[in-house]
This record gives C-alpha cells, sequence and structure tokens, in this order.
C-alpha cells in the first residue's frame, strides 16, 4: 500500500501545554486510521494540522510523498483533504444545500453578465450525491431546523462534494444513537471500500474494533505507537492510552431502592419556541436508583431535565422533590432543595467559559456560607481551596490550576470540572445528561463508578444518554421516550438492548 | 529556533510583556505611542511637541504657568482640574459597570441631560438652604438616573431589546423633550440655556475664596473618589459582584446555575444608571450651573472610550478620567499658547482611545512573543 | 399629501444606503456603531473633491456632482478601514471601536477643513460649499394620484441609490461572495473550514459599509444643507442603525423600516404645520421617529435575530 | 494681566479672539470680527492675535475658556451672547482690555454691569431687519415675503420686528404691496413667554428643519425670505436654491454672497450687517492710542453699525430698491423712524410711520 499522509516530527504548542510532541505517523491510502487517546491527548490539534487550521511549529507534513506547507482549509481542499469537526462547522440560518456548496460554488449569469449561485442545480447534484452514498438530507432544510445526525451527514457531504479522498471525522459518533452509529460505521467502511482514506478519531473501543484496520495511540501529545487492530484486544489498548489497565464493565454493587426522591406527574414541557416537547409525561425515582431515560436525540429527554432543574417552565403537570411540588421553584431554589444537573451543553451552559476554573468550580455555591460571608462579601480563599480539592479529587487537567480559564480546557476535562461541581453539591437528586459523551475510557470509567458510588450512597440519579450501553449497564429502571411520550417504564433486567432500542424507534407501543 | 528577539521587541516585551501589573504597563504604552503620533502631527504642523504637551500640563494646573491672572494660581488650575473631572469619573464608571455585565450603556449622556434637568428643576431654583439642597441634589441624580438606567435593564430584558439601540433612542428622546421644556419654560434669554441653577443648590463651589485665590471646589469630587472603591470592592469582592460578572459573561450559564439573570441584568443598570445620574447633577449643577437645550454633552460618550482606556477597572477608570480631562483642561491653553487649532488635542484624545481600544491585541502579541523566547 | 411623500423620499432613501452599509457590515459579523462617523467623513471627503475639483472641471457641474458622490464613497471606505483594521486586524472591542471612530470622525473632518481650507483655498472656514442636487419630474409618472408625488422633484441621487441599493442586495443575496458574507455573520468558523478567507470578507464588508454611509452622507450634505459643514453630524447614522436592526438585518425589512422613519419624519412636520402648534413643539416633532422605533421594538424585538457571530472575535 | 509685567506689551497689543463653536472663520459671524482684528493688525504689524475656539458653545465652558488664557493677553475680544457672564473676570483683571461683541456683561449676580475695563457692543437688529423688510418688499414678484429665525431669542425677535417694520414701511410708503406669510406653526414665543409670530425654526443648528419650512414657505407662494437663523438658515438657502429661481433670500450678519451661489445664479438679494469689524478695529485703536474707555453700547446707523449691502457684484437690489433704501437708511440714522424692538414697547402692529 502507498503512504498517503505523513507526520514527520510534528511539535504543537499552546500556552502552558505541548499538544503535540514530536509525533511521527503515517497513514496508507485506502485504510481506516483510528487515533485513540484520552481527553487533551491532542488528537483533534493534530488532525487540524492536516487541515489547516493549524500550523505546526516544527516538522513536516507529507502528502502523497510531497512537502506540503498546508497554511489553509483551502490548501487542505485542494490537496483533496477534507474534516467532519469534533464541533460541526455549519451556517445555521443557511440551506444544507448552501452549506454543502460554500467555497465551491457552481455559478451562472443573469443576462449571461451577473453572476448568481446556481442553487437549483446544486440542489439536484446534493440529492444524487445524498443517493448515492446513502446519506439522506432534505437540500433544502435550514440548518438550525435539523438534528444532530442530520448535520452530521450533511458535514460528510459536504466533504464528499469536494471530492476528498483524505477523510477524517473527529469523534462523529459521540453524538449519535446507536442506530445512527452503526448506519455511520456502514458508511465509512463503503467510502473506504470505494477508495478513500479515512482518519477515525473516536473513544469507542468497539468501534475501533468494528471498522479500523490501525490504531494510533496518542498519550499527553505523544505518540505511544500505531497498532495492528486485528491482533490488539481492547483492554491492550485502553491500558496503552491512559497508561495503565482499565476495567471496562462496572462491577456493580447489590443495594436498595430507598424512599422516593423524585415524583414526575404529567409533565408537559414547550420550547421557548412553543413547541411541546415533552407530552404528559409521569415517573417516580428513589433514593439508591439509577433511572435511565432512553430515546433518540431530540425526542424530549433534555426537555425534562431543564424543566427538574427549572430551565423550562412547566406547561402542564407537577413535579415534586421529596414530596415537595418545585414546578413553581426558582432554578436557585431547585438547587438548595437538592437537584444537581450535568446538562447536555458544557460549554455554553455548563460553564462560564471566560471564567477561570475556580470560579467555574464554585458557581452553584459561591453565595453559601463558607464561599461568602453574611454580608456577601466573597471568600477568594475558601473557594480556592474548594477548587484545588475538587481538581485533585476528579484529576481534572489544566494548563495553570484554579487560573486557567475554562475556555482554555480540552472538552473532557471541561466536561470532569462540571461533574466534580455537581457531585460536590451533596444533592440528593442527580441529573446526568450525556456524562460520558466525547470522554475518553479512563475518564468514563471514573464517571461510571461515581455513579455508581452515589447510587450506593442512597441518591437518586436521572440518566440521561444517547448510548444504550451507557444505559444498559447504569440503569435500574428505564423510561422509553418516544415523541416526547413515555413508551414504556420498565427495571433494566426486563428488557434487552434489542428491545430498548426497538422502543426509542416508536416500534412497540405500550398501552398503559 | 535560535534566532534571538530583536530589540524592538525586547523593548515591546518589556513594555506589554506577560508578567506584574500587565494591564496598566499596556495601557501606559498606548499612551506614549499616542503622544508619539501626536507629535508626528504637531512636527507637520511645525510646532514643538514637548512645548505643546507642557502647555497642556500647564493648562491643567500640572506645571505652573509662566504667570497667572487675578487670584488664579496652579492651584486653582489643578482644582478647576478635579472640578471637571468629577462628572467623567462618574460617567466612566457607569460604563465600566454596565460593561462588566455585558450592557453597552451609551445612555450616558442622554441620563446626564435628564438628571441634571430634574435636578435643576426640582432644586435648582429653589431656596431650599445649601444643607439639604445639596445632598438632595445628589439623591435626585442617583434617583432620576437610576430610573432611566432600570427603563433599559428591563426593557432589555424583558423584551430582548437591544440596549444600544434603546439607549440611541432614549438619548433622542431626552434631548428633545429636555430641549423643549428648557425653550417653553425655563430659558434665559442671554445665555439661551436654562437659567442657571442657584448657589445653594450646585454642587462645586465657584470661586470660592481662599487665600485671595479664587477656586473652584467640587463638593462630590470626595464622593467619587470613595464610589471608585466602593465599585471597585463590589464588583471584585462581593457576592452580587460575582453575579454581575457571570451574567456578563454567559446569561445562560448564570440562569443555570440559579443566578436570577434578569434581577442581576436590571440591578446593574440601577448602579450605572445611578452613577450616570451623578455625572449628570456633578456635571450640570457642578461644574457647569446651567443645561444647553438640544446639546447631548460629549462627555457621555466621551467615557465609554474612557472606561476602556481603564480596562473596564474602577480605579483604572478613574486614572482614565484624569488623563483624559487633563488633556480636555490642558487643551485651551495649548491652542493658546502654540497657535494650533484645539481639534488637535482632541484628535491625540482619539489616537489614543483608539491605541487603548488595541491595547488586548497588544498584550496578546506580546504574550507570544514572550512564549517564543522562553521557548528558545 | 405630496410633501409628505417628496420630504420622507428624500430622507428615507439616504438613510437605506446608511442603514444597507449596516447591513453589511453586521452582516458579516463586525459591530458597526460608526456609521455616523463614516458618513459624516464621506461627505467630508465628497465636500472636499467637490471644493478641489471645481476649479479643475468647470462647466460641467453634474460631472462635478457625481464625482463627488463617489469621492464621498471613497472618504467612507478610507475611515471604515479604520474600523476594519481595529476589529479585524486587531480585535479590538467593535463597539467602543465604532465610538471612538466617531469622535476622530468628528474632530479629523473638523481639524482637516480649517487646516485645508486655509492652506489650499486660502480662506479660514470650516465648510466646503456645494451645488444644489439636480432634481427630476418625471413626465407621465408624476401625473399618477398620490403616487405621483414619488416621482415630483425626485432627487436624481434617489434612483441612483436606488439602484446601487439592488445591487447591492443583489450581491448580498445572489452571489457567492454576499453568502459568505453572511455566513461570516453566523459562523465564521464554518466559512474558514471550506476555504474562505474570513478576515477578507469581513474587511470588505466593513469597507463596503464605509462607503454607502459616505455615500448617504454625502446625499444628505446635498439636500439638507448644500454645505459640507459640521452639522453634517445630525444623529442620522444612529437612526440608520435603528433602521436595520428593526429590519432585522435584512435589507427588504430595513427598507420598510426606513420608509417609515422618513415618513413619520416628514408627517410630523406636515402635522405640526397642519395643527398650527407652535415652533417650540418642533423639538417634540423630532422625537417622532425615536419613539415609533423604540414603541414598534417592543413588540417585535422578540421576532428580530441578529446575525449569530455578531460581534465575535474571529482568531 | 495683574501685576505681572507684559512682555509683549513693548511689541504691541497681544489680543485673543475668543469665539464659540463655529470658531473664527466661520465665513461669518465671528469672522467679521476677526476681520476687525486683522484690520487693525494690518495698522499695528507689532499687534499680534490668537483666535481660540470654546468648542462646546456652553456658557460655562466659554468662561473657563476665557479664564484659561485671560493672563496671556492685553485684549480680550469675546463674541457672542455666551460671555455675558465675563463681569467677574473683568474685575479681577482690570489690566487687561475686554471687547464684547452681541453681550453686556453681568456681574455674578446676572445683574448688567459697565466697567471700564469692558467695551459691550449690541447692535439694533431691528435696523438690519427693517432694511431687509424694505428690500424684501421692493423686490418680490408675488408679493409675498417671510422672515425665518432661530429661536425667539431678543436678537432674533429683533430681526424679525424690524422685518416686519420695513415691509410695513415700505407698503405704505414706497406703494409697494407686499404680504407677510407665517406659518402659524412656526410662531415664535419669545423669552418673557410672549407670542410673536414669525417662522422659527426652533433652533440655531437644524438645517433640515430649516429647509422644510423654506419649502414650506416657497409652496406659500412666497418668493422673497430674510433668513436669520444661524446655521438652520443653511436649510433655507438650500430650499432656495433648488427651487430654480424662485425664491431668493436675503441674508444676516454679514455679507453671505458666497453662501448663495448655485451654479452661475445666486440666492442672495443682498445681505444685511451687523458691521462688528468696523467697530471692533474702532475699540482696539482706542485701546493703542490710550483713548479707551469701557462702555456698554448699542450701535446703530448712526454710528455706520448697521447696514445692508449695496457692493456691485455682491447683491441683486435694482438701482431703484438701493435708491430708496439708501433713503430708508438716512431716516433711521436720524432717528425719523425707530422700527420696533423685542423690548422697544411696542410691536411691529403699532409701528407708526411719520
Ligand atoms: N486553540 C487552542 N488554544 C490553547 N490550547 C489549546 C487550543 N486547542 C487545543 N488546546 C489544548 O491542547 C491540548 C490538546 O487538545 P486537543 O483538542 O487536541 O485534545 P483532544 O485529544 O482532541 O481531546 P478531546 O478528546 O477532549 O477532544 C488540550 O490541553 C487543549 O486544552
Ligand atoms: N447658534 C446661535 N445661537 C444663538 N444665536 C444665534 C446663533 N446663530 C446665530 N444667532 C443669532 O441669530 C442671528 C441671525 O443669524 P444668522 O443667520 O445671521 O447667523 P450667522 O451670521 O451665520 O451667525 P453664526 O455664525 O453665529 O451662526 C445672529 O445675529 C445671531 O445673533
Ligand atoms: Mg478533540
Ligand atoms: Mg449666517
Amino acid at each position: 500500500m502507498d503512504t498517503l499522509v505523513e507526520f514527520r516530527h510534528i511539535t504543537k504548542r499552546f500556552p502552558g501545554i505541548v499538544a503535540n510532541n514530536d509525533i511521527s505517523l503515517s497513514i496508507q491510502k485506502g485504510e481506516i486510521l483510528a487515533i485513540l487517546g484520552e481527553n487533551g491527548a491532542g488528537k483533534s490539534t493534530l488532525m487540524s494540522m492536516l487541515f489547516g487550521m493549524q500550523i505546526p511549529d516544527e516538522g513536516d507534513i507529507l502528502i502523497r510523498g510531497k512537502k506540503e506547507h498546508i497554511s489553509s482549509p483551502l490548501v487542505a481542499n485542494d490537496l483533496n483533504i477534507g474534516m467532519v469537526h469534533q464541533h460541526f462547522m455549519l451556517v445555521e440560518n443557511q440551506s444544507i444545500t448552501e452549506n454543502i456548496i460554500m467555497g465551491i460554488e457552481p455559478k451562472k449569469r443573469y443576462f449571461g453578465l451577473f453572476p448568481y449561485v446556481d442553487i437549483q442545480s446544486s440542489k439536484e447534484k446534493v440529492r444524487e450525491l445524498s443517493k448515492q452514498y446513502q446519506l439522506e438530507v432534505d437540500p433544502e432544510s435550514i440548518i438550525e431546523d435539523i438534528p444532530v445526525s442530520t448535520r452530521q451527514r450533511v458535514e460528510i457531504l459536504k466533504m464528499l462534494y469536494r471530492n476528498a479522498e483524505i477523510l477524517i471525522f473527529d469523534e462523529p459518533t459521540a453524538v449519535l444513537t446507536p442506530q445512527e452509529i452503526e448506519s455511520l460505521l456502514g458508511i465509512i467502511k463503503n467510502l473506504r471500500d470505494s477508495g478513500k482514506t479515512i482518519i477515525l478519531i473516536t473513544h469507542k473501543l468497539d468501534e475501533i474494533k468494528k471498522i479500523a484496520d490501525r490504531c494510533a495511540i496518542l498519550c499527553k501529545g505523544k505518540m505511544v505507537g500505531v497498532f495492528d487492530v486485528a491482533s490488539t484486544t481492547t483492554q491492550e489498548m485502553s491500558a496503552l492510552m491512559v497508561g495503565r489497565e482499565v476495567s471496562l464493565t462496572l462491577s456493580s454493587t447489590e443495594h436498595k431502592r430507598g424512599t422516593e426522591v423524585l415524583r414526575v406527574e404529567g409533565l408537559s414541557v414547550e420550547t421557548n419556541e412553543h413547541i411541546r416537547k415533552v407530552d404528559k409525561v409521569s415517573f417516580t425515582l428513589h433514593r439508591g436508583e439509577v433511572l435511565s431515560i432512553a430515546g433518540v436525540a431530540g425526542n424530549g429527554q433534555v426537555e425534562i431535565a431543564d424543566a427538574i432543574a427549572g430551565l423550562l417552565p412547566v406547561k402542564e403537570g407537577a413535579i415534586f422533590l421529596a414530596g415537595k411540588d418545585i414546578s413553581g421553584c426558582t432554578v436557585r431554589e431547585r438547587i438548595e432543595s437538592g437537584v444537581a444537573y450535568i446538562p447536555e451543553d458544557r460549554q455554553s451552559v455548563g460553564l462560564i467559559l471566560d471564567f477561570p476554573l475556580r470560579e467555574n468550580l464554585c458557581l452553584k455555591q459561591y453565595y453559601q456560607d463558607p464561599y461568602s460571608n453574611s454580608r456577601g462579601v466573597l471568600q477568594k480563599q475558601e473557594m480556592e481551596s474548594l477548587a484545588k480539592q475538587l481538581i485533585s479529587t476528579y484529576d481534572i487537567r489544566s494548563g495553570s490550576g484554579v487560573n486557567t480559564l475554562a475556555r482554555s480546557m480540552s472538552g473532557g476535562n471541561q466536561q470532569k470540572a462540571i461533574i466534580a461541581r455537581e457531585i460536590n453539591l451533596q444533592a440528593d437528586l442527580l441529573i446526568f445528561v450525556q456524562p460520558t459523551r466525547g470522554l475518553d475510557v479512563g475518564a468514563i470509567e471514573t464517571i461510571h463508578k461515581k455513579i455508581d458510588e452515589l447510587r450506593a450512597q442512597g441518591k437518586a440519579i436521572l440518566l440521561i444518554s444517547l448510548e444504550l450501553d451507557e444505559i444498559m449497564e447504569l440503569a435500574d429502571s428505564i423510561l422509553v421516550l418516544y415523541n416526547g411520550k413515555v413508551q414504556t417504564i420498565k427495571q433494566a433486567s426486563e428488557m434487552t438492548k434489542l428491545e430498548v432500542g426497538e422502543y426509542m424507534m416508536g416500534v412497540h407501543v405500550e398501552k398503559a | 529556533m535560535l534566532k534571538k528577539p530583536n530589540l524592538f521587541k525586547r523593548i515591546f516585551m518589556i513594555c506589554c510583556g506577560p508578567g506584574k501589573h500587565q494591564l496598566l504597563r499596556v495601557s501606559l504604552f498606548c499612551i506614549f505611542l499616542s503622544l508619539l503620533a501626536g507629535s508626528v502631527l504637531l512636527l507637520l504642523l511645525g510646532k514643538n511637541p514637548f512645548e505643546a504637551y507642557r502647555s497642556i500640563l500647564q493648562g491643567a494646573g500640572i506645571l505652573p504657568k509662566t504667570r497667572y491672572a487675578g487670584k488664579k494660581s496652579q492651584l486653582t488650575d489643578f482644582m478647576s482640574l478635579l472640578n471637571y473631572t468629577t462628572p467623567m469619573i462618574f460617567a466612566a464608571l457607569s460604563v465600566a459597570v454596565a460593561l462588566k455585565s455585558g450592557i453597552f450603556n451609551i445612555c450616558v449622556s442622554g441620563i446626564m441631560v435628564f438628571s441634571g434637568f430634574i435636578a435643576t428643576i426640582l432644586v435648582g431654583y429653589s431656596s431650599l438652604a445649601p444643607i439639604i439642597a445639596k445632598p438632595l441634589v445628589v439623591l435626585i441624580g442617583v434617583v432620576a438616573g437610576g430610573l432611566i438606567g432600570v427603563l433599559i435593564g428591563y426593557l432589555r430584558h424583558r423584551f430582548n431589546m437591544n440596549e444600544v439601540v434603546v439607549a440611541i433612542m432614549l438619548n433622542y428622546i431626552i434631548s428633545y423633550v429636555v430641549s423643549f421644556f428648557i425653550q417653553t419654560r425655563f430659558v434665559d434669554p442671554i445665555t439661551r440655556q436654562s437659567v442657571e441653577v442657584g448657589q445653594n443648590a450646585r454642587l462645586t463651589l465657584f470661586d470660592y475664596p481662599i487665600m485671595n485665590l479664587k477656586m473652584e471646589i467640587n463638593l462630590v469630587f470626595p464622593l467619587a473618589l470613595i464610589t471608585v472603591f466602593l465599585i471597585r470592592y463590589f464588583i471584585t469582592r462581593t457576592r452580587f459582584g460575582f453575579e454581575l460578572q457571570a451574567v456578563g459573561l454567559n446569561s445562560k450559564a448564570s440562569n443555570y446555575a440559579g443566578i436570577n439573570v434578569g434581577k442581576t441584568v436590571i440591578t446593574t443598570m440601577l448602579i450605572s444608571g445611578s452613577l450616570a445620574g451623578l455625572a449628570g447633577v456633578s456635571y450640570y449643577l457642578g461644574s457647569n450651573a446651567s443645561i444647553q437645550p438640544r446639546v447631548l454633552p460629549a462627555l457621555g460618550f466621551d467615557s465609554i472610550a474612557v472606561a476602556l482606556l481603564g480596562n473596564t477597572s474602577a480605579i483604572g477608570s478613574f486614572f482614565a478620567s484624569l488623563l483624559v480631562m487633563i488633556f480636555d483642561s490642558g487643551t485651551t491653553y495649548m491652542s493658546s499658547r502654540m497657535q494650533v487649532l484645539r481639534e488637535i488635542a482632541a484628535l491625540i484624545t482619539s489616537i489614543l482611545l483608539l491605541f487603548s481600544a488595541i491595547g488586548i491585541f497588544f498584550r496578546a502579541l506580546a504574550n507570544r512573543y514572550a512564549r517564543e523566547v522562553e521557548e528558545v | 399629501m405630496d410633501s409628505i411623500i417628496i420630504e420622507g423620499i428624500a430622507f428615507s432613501i439616504p438613510l437605506f444606503i446608511i442603514a444597507i452599509g449596516g447591513i453589511y457590515s453586521e452582516g458579516s459579523g463586525v459591530i458597526n456603531l460608526a456609521l455616523e462617523g463614516l458618513l459624516g467623513f464621506g461627505a467630508f471627503a465628497g465636500g472636499l473633491s467637490y471644493a478641489l475639483l471645481s476649479s479643475v472641471i468647470t462647466g460641467n457641474p453634474l460631472l462635478l456632482i457625481y464625482a463627488s458622490l463617489a469621492f464621498a464613497m471613497v472618504g467612507g471606505a478610507l475611515l471604515a478601514s479604520l474600523h476594519a483594521l481595529m476589529c479585524i486586524k486587531f480585535k479590538a472591542n467593535q463597539v467602543i471601536s465604532g465610538v471612538v471612530i466617531n469622535m476622530l470622525s468628528v474632530a479629523l473632518t473638523a481639524f482637516l477643513a480649517n487646516q485645508i481650507n486655509a492652506s489650499v483655498f486660502g480662506q479660514p472656514s470650516n465648510k466646503f460649499l456645494l451645488e444644489i442636487f439636480p432634481k427630476v419630474t418625471v413626465p407621465l409618472l408624476s401625473k399618477i394620484p398620490i403616487l405621483g408625488a414619488l416621482f415630483t422633484d425626485l432627487y436624481t441621487f434617489v434612483p441612483i441609490i436606488v439602484v446601487i441599493a439592488l445591487i447591492m442586495a443583489y450581491i448580498l443575496y445572489k452571489t457567492p461572495f454576499g453568502m459568505h458574507i453572511r455566513a461570516c455573520g453566523d459562523n465564521p468558523h464554518a466559512v474558514a473550514a471550506a476555504g474562505g478567507n474570513v478576515m477578507k470578507i469581513r474587511f470588505i464588508s466593513v469597507l463596503v459599509s464605509g462607503a454607502l454611509a459616505g455615500l448617504g452622507g454625502m446625499c444628505f450634505a446635498y439636500s439638507i444643507s448644500t454645505t459640507f459643514s459640521p452639522n453634517i453630524y445630525m444623529g442620522f447614522g444612529y437612526l440608520a442603525i435603528a433602521a436595520y436592526i428593526f429590519g432585522s438585518w435584512k435589507i427588504s425589512r430595513t427598507f420598510l423600516a426606513c420608509i417609515l422613519f422618513g415618513f413619520a419624519r416628514s408627517a410630523g412636520y406636515v402635522l405640526v404645520q397642519k395643527l398650527e402648534l407652535p415652533s417650540s413643539y418642533g423639538d417634540l416633532v423630532l422625537t417622532l421617529p425615536y419613539i415609533v422605533t423604540l414603541v414598534l421594538l417592543l413588540f417585535f424585538s422578540s421576532k428580530t435575530k441578529a446575525p449569530r457571530a455578531l460581534g465575535d472575535v474571529y482568531e | 494681566a495683574g501685576s505681572t509685567e507684559k512682555a509683549s506689551q513693548a511689541a504691541g497689543l497681544n489680543i485673543a479672539i475668543i469665539t464659540t463653536p463655529s470658531g473664527v472663520d466661520d465665513g461669518s459671524f465671528n469672522q467679521d470680527n476677526y476681520n476687525g482684528i486683522l484690520a487693525f493688525i494690518d495698522e499695528h504689524p507689532e499687534a499680534q492675535v490668537t483666535a481660540i475656539r470654546e468648542p462646546s458653545g456652553d456658557v460655562a465652558a466659554a468662561l473657563k475658556t476665557a479664564a484659561d488664557v485671560v493672563a496671556e493677553y492685553d485684549v480680550l475680544v469675546c463674541t457672542g451672547f455666551q460671555f455675558a457672564g465675563i463681569g467677574e473676570l473683568a474685575k479681577e483683571n482690570p489690566e487687561t482690555k475686554f471687547i464684547l461683541v452681541d453681550t453686556y456683561p453681568t456681574d455674578a449676580a446676572g445683574n448688567t454691569v459697565e466697567l471700564p475695563n469692558v467695551y459691550a457692543m449690541m447692535f439694533a437688529e431691528q435696523e438690519s431687519g427693517f432694511f431687509a423688510g424694505v428690500a424684501a418688499a421692493l423686490e418680490t414678484k408675488t408679493n409675498k415675503v417671510a422672515v425665518v429665525n432661530g429661536v425667539a431669542y431678543p436678537s432674533n425677535v429683533n430681526y424679525q420686528y424690524g422685518f416686519e417694520c420695513g415691509v410695513i414701511y415700505a407698503n405704505e410708503k414706497l406703494g409697494t404691496n407686499a404680504k407677510l406669510v407665517e406659518l402659524a406653526s412656526r410662531a415664535g414665543t419669545d423669552v418673557t413667554g410672549a407670542n410673536v409670530g414669525g417662522n422659527y425654526v426652533g433652533s440655531f443648528a437644524d438645517e433640515a428643519t430649516g429647509k422644510v419650512i423654506g419649502q414650506q414657505l416657497l409652496d406659500q407662494g412666497v418668493d422673497t425670505i430674510f433668513v436669520a437663523a444661524g446655521a438652520s438658515g443653511n436649510g433655507v438657502f438650500t430650499a432656495a436654491k433648488e427651487s430654480n429661481g424662485k425664491l431668493h433670500v436675503i441674508g444676516c450678519d454679514v455679507d453671505q454672497w458666497d453662501d448663495g451661489q448655485v451654479g452661475n445664479n445666486n440666492i442672495i438679494l443682498t445681505s444685511v450687517l451687523k458691521v462688528m469689524s468696523l467697530n471692533v478695529h474702532r475699540a482696539l485703536s482706542r485701546i493703542q492710542d490710550g483713548t479707551f474707555e469701557g462702555a456698554n453700547v448699542l450701535l446703530k446707523a448712526d454710528t455706520d453699525s448697521t447696514g445692508f449691502v449695496k457692493e456691485s457684484g455682491r447683491h441683486q437690489l435694482s438701482a431703484s430698491t438701493i435708491e430708496k433704501l439708501e433713503e430708508a437708511y438716512k431716516l433711521v440714522q436720524d432717528g425719523t423712524i425707530v422700527p420696533a424692538s423685542n423690548f422697544g414697547g411696542f410691536t411691529p402692529e403699532e409701528f407708526k410711520v411719520n
């Protein structure tokens, strides 16, 4: 096989951190190469240099054997490199077609003179392309109206439209449902079979196992090595990237269900745009219980969480916390009566990115003793010692300790910070929305252990996740939501993964 | 990477590089650059820049003039500087506080006119004893300004209206309406402005005789100083200051954290408005004594840039106010002595504000150089 | 009625082109509070060019007038390039930069007008006298009842601006470049990922906003006082800002907003005249467009949507 | 001033002119004063002048500006009503001479005072207005004339009343038949609250409204407007320029011919004058030769301090109009005609033509 891409001694530094340290790696034509590494290991950074969004401080990149200076995505495009970013790069108020053709718009001329974008034929071309690769999209939809999985298809189409030969996927499955993941992996395989070269960044070892040919492992900015997937076990891979053994299955402790903590009765919720997302949902949650809400993204799970936390108003029904109706309470009153919430959107809801870590870790407690005194004056030392304690307990990694701006931390560490803060609230009810999205196996293991521990301590946990595996592993009972309505609530032991999946697709309809 | 940084870079890094007092050093560097640019301009006009800058300092009472008129001395000039600086301090604080919470209060001018007008007609023409009238004027300033501030905050929070637009609209509405009342009810036929307020209500003692000098004593300058420290303490050390900054940086996350965003926004604008109101009364019933119809004080707009020059911190706003007002106060004397258009001073001030607006860039650049050097 | 329409149009249309300038700049993600300063500087440049060229181009006043419009655009773009530099290259806070540019514009035009009048024309003055702007009355159309006023005593700059506005709308909504501008205002990173040069696109957009503001300012200088003088800073730049925010950053809606402002204003004048109110009430009339804006915004604010990336610094 | 010896004294007068926002190069009011100083310097080249501008136009700011520089100069020429409050400063600096234009000095309490070192001049604007009225009545073709002012402050009401008297005079004595057009909506309210009629813009700096008024008057058939409205007047000028020769204006304060050029035509019929330059020059000469005495004077036609432009090429009056204006001028000069003024005791309606 030919070497298509070669990194030679690449180094890239950011303030206070060496993101890539002397990395060498070569990628063969027609293979699927997975890149594995902990959060902040430098995976995205390495790829963004291949795509011209960053420029290496040292080292060379060779494409098809030729040294290239990839100074911008434009150059990358010309070299037939395409990338699906971890955070999508889409213009929200434009249509799918407009997004796909951006930068290489086909033109026509009015009166043979004035050029304009030929949207019509582009739509056709997008439609064809989407058929050819089985990536269904409606070319006319506006991005802000479509779900995540469709957005991802748009990103892939964008690359294909540009005839990319080298396709980079940065954690493409983090936001998808199991079914969607299956189909994406299928698509990626197809792409490889049609001759494309694929680089896949992911934290999910089973995905690597399923489709990747080789796997490069990064650890703290350094290249650990490249391994043949077929001859390496997932255990070995995770040990290599974390530097220790990781147990991938939880040895869940036996525990007892306690008193009721949360009762939701006939809850209906509308978004700020008055779209009904949750329809008469009822359930109860007890101490020592993990209740998981399963569902395809966008079916109202997040809105339930928001309504319980007070971020969205209750349209109908009531929410009882320890027997008390909290549906009219302010956010703060709910926090104080024992609701901790790890939100889905860690960057724009969970954290204030321009505050230092210290302030972010005290975000829900700053006004209480001992962080503020009775006259409303902040006690910075207290805040700092809390922050330091959480940083060390939860192994939050950052450039300059408590003073690091949250913005400059990697996504995984941002998530760890939020989880640390919320657990530290000592609330009876903890709502986790996608707590392990985008996290490395090491971090996932820690969080899963933590959830199990919390349950053992008698906390009530509401777990909302798109990862069926996670749900199956942690949940005591499972509520499946479809179109805002409860499909079923059952003990986890009473359902198989397959059944849950079917409920999620709305296949089974259970009459109450 | 064995390249040593060149001389220019080294000097630049000393000025703006990371380390202690970086913000302050960057500000000083910007001031220096703008003075340099001003010098070039003055040289082009055939004037000696040192002379020009000296005469500005002389005019502002920082350096002694060669001669003084009757009952005037460097001290009277300096007191006058403080007098005129006082409203600027309040105005800059007003902008800075709002900015901390992510709100652009460009309504300072309008609020100044409004509070000045209300205080003028309620107290300015009354015969209340000074001991009652003066505190009352201050109080009215706080309340009237606060009201407008709350209005802006409320419209922004409740109706999601862009505060910049609201402020622009309010500026004009206030200006025209006040002008209407002045021209129909309170006009002085000679000065064509509102009738001067009485001495009892004025916050500046004008021509106050001390040691055969006629001093301007601004009674609220001490209040301005105290306010600077209060605001600083308030923003950096208190719970509410924390909330204010949190909301400014990310209101969604603040809401999630249990902060009452609406209350914070409105309270912030209450404070900002009150400060602008104080600027208004210390301007219209202090350094001045009457209101020009249809004129929005330039000071209100300048204060935006001044607050920026002071890095939107309270202490910074204080020194920036002083600096800009030194320029302002010294301009007349400079233009008289140097025989140049007074726009020169306004130009240099604008350049200064331009440079300070890119202070962030200097800081980032210097930090980058510093890193490069570290790596070598 | 006629005068409401005639005056309304003469005021709305220059306001409209200034507002389009704002839409370009803000549509690309750069806040532009500097419109007031830009229109003033544009008018200054136009006035200066008129004064300088009037000795060169003699006997063709029309050429002179239209040339000065072009120079006003150049002037506006020139000062706008400073705003662009500040915001895009130096990453200054865009609101602050706008405010400072306004201050600078006032100081600079006063200074230059004085200096140039003194040294070039040898006469002390801070203004440049202009010719009146040609007007047309379209023969047949002007006879239509009521709407005929649209074609009566029409400044020729009105059709010019309308054509330019159409071109600007075409560029913004139909051409690739326009698409990229709007994309920059929504998600600049997406543009960069698609190979666009965000900085360049924004830079050009800001320049365009300066040129259009300069054009509008020059038209005001002609139609209101036939002079360039420091009186040009009458707050119309701010009104234009209100107009496009009101119009939700869309050209078509902004057009309606401008027409509304213009007609509220001219109708106000007629109203005062008809009601025979004393002149001091003139001040109250002048508050009309501002109050109308505030009240309408009260109802429509939830519907106006600023470009998503407006004000974000792009690294 | 004070006791300090001035270095420049030996060399010649060190003069400063302090002006409000428009500056000495406004081509108008301030510039006319400045020209008076320049004329003096032509005669006395050893003297020197510095122009100082106070940019806000605020009264307090104007006084501060004067106070800031008073020590540096022998003579301060202060132009504009903003400097009324200069009395105190003048008292404290008895060595410095002050020339005030358009206002008398007041003391701290706001009462008008006469000071030995202050020569303050006001002008009988009603006389200038009167000439404008006569000229307008004589020149109008449509027999409709009007006056546009800024704000109904005394100086503007004087112009207005004078203009109206001039029209009345011409109608009665010179056989014209001009009607005064007033937009009811533009009636002014003077500083005592009395309705004085006229056409007031409501501001000295609102060109846009000025233009609207000009057009409204034109729509009413007016073909001659006397414009005394500061910068708002530019708007009226624009309306005249756009009228295709249908509307002419009469300028005021200084010769405004250059402002009236439209292509090869001009909209200025003539300008009526407040002759400030001459009087400033005279006052400076008296300082120079030591005969200076402080005084508050009201300057009129008797000292050639009011008047109108008659140099050829700077006006478009017919010869007969000029002739009739000259006659009227003499009558005003010798006090036979006294036009109404704001606080002159009678209104234009009560104006008697003897
Ligand atoms: N633009 C930037 N400025 C400063 N630091 C950065 C920047 N981009 C990345 N970093 C830092 O570089 C390190 C590597 O980041 P990178 O995003 O490559 O990690 P990653 O392996 O993709 O992590 P994750 O699995 O969480 O996505 C992190 O510590 C991150 O904080
Ligand atoms: N800004 C102003 N404020 C008050 N009065 C004014 C102002 N401008 C002009 N006036 C008065 O109105 C009268 C008529 O104005 P006119 O149109 O002659 O203005 P002008 O000569 O251009 O004066 P200026 O240069 O001061 O604007 C003048 O005699 C002057 O006393
Ligand atoms: Mg990453
Ligand atoms: Mg004039």
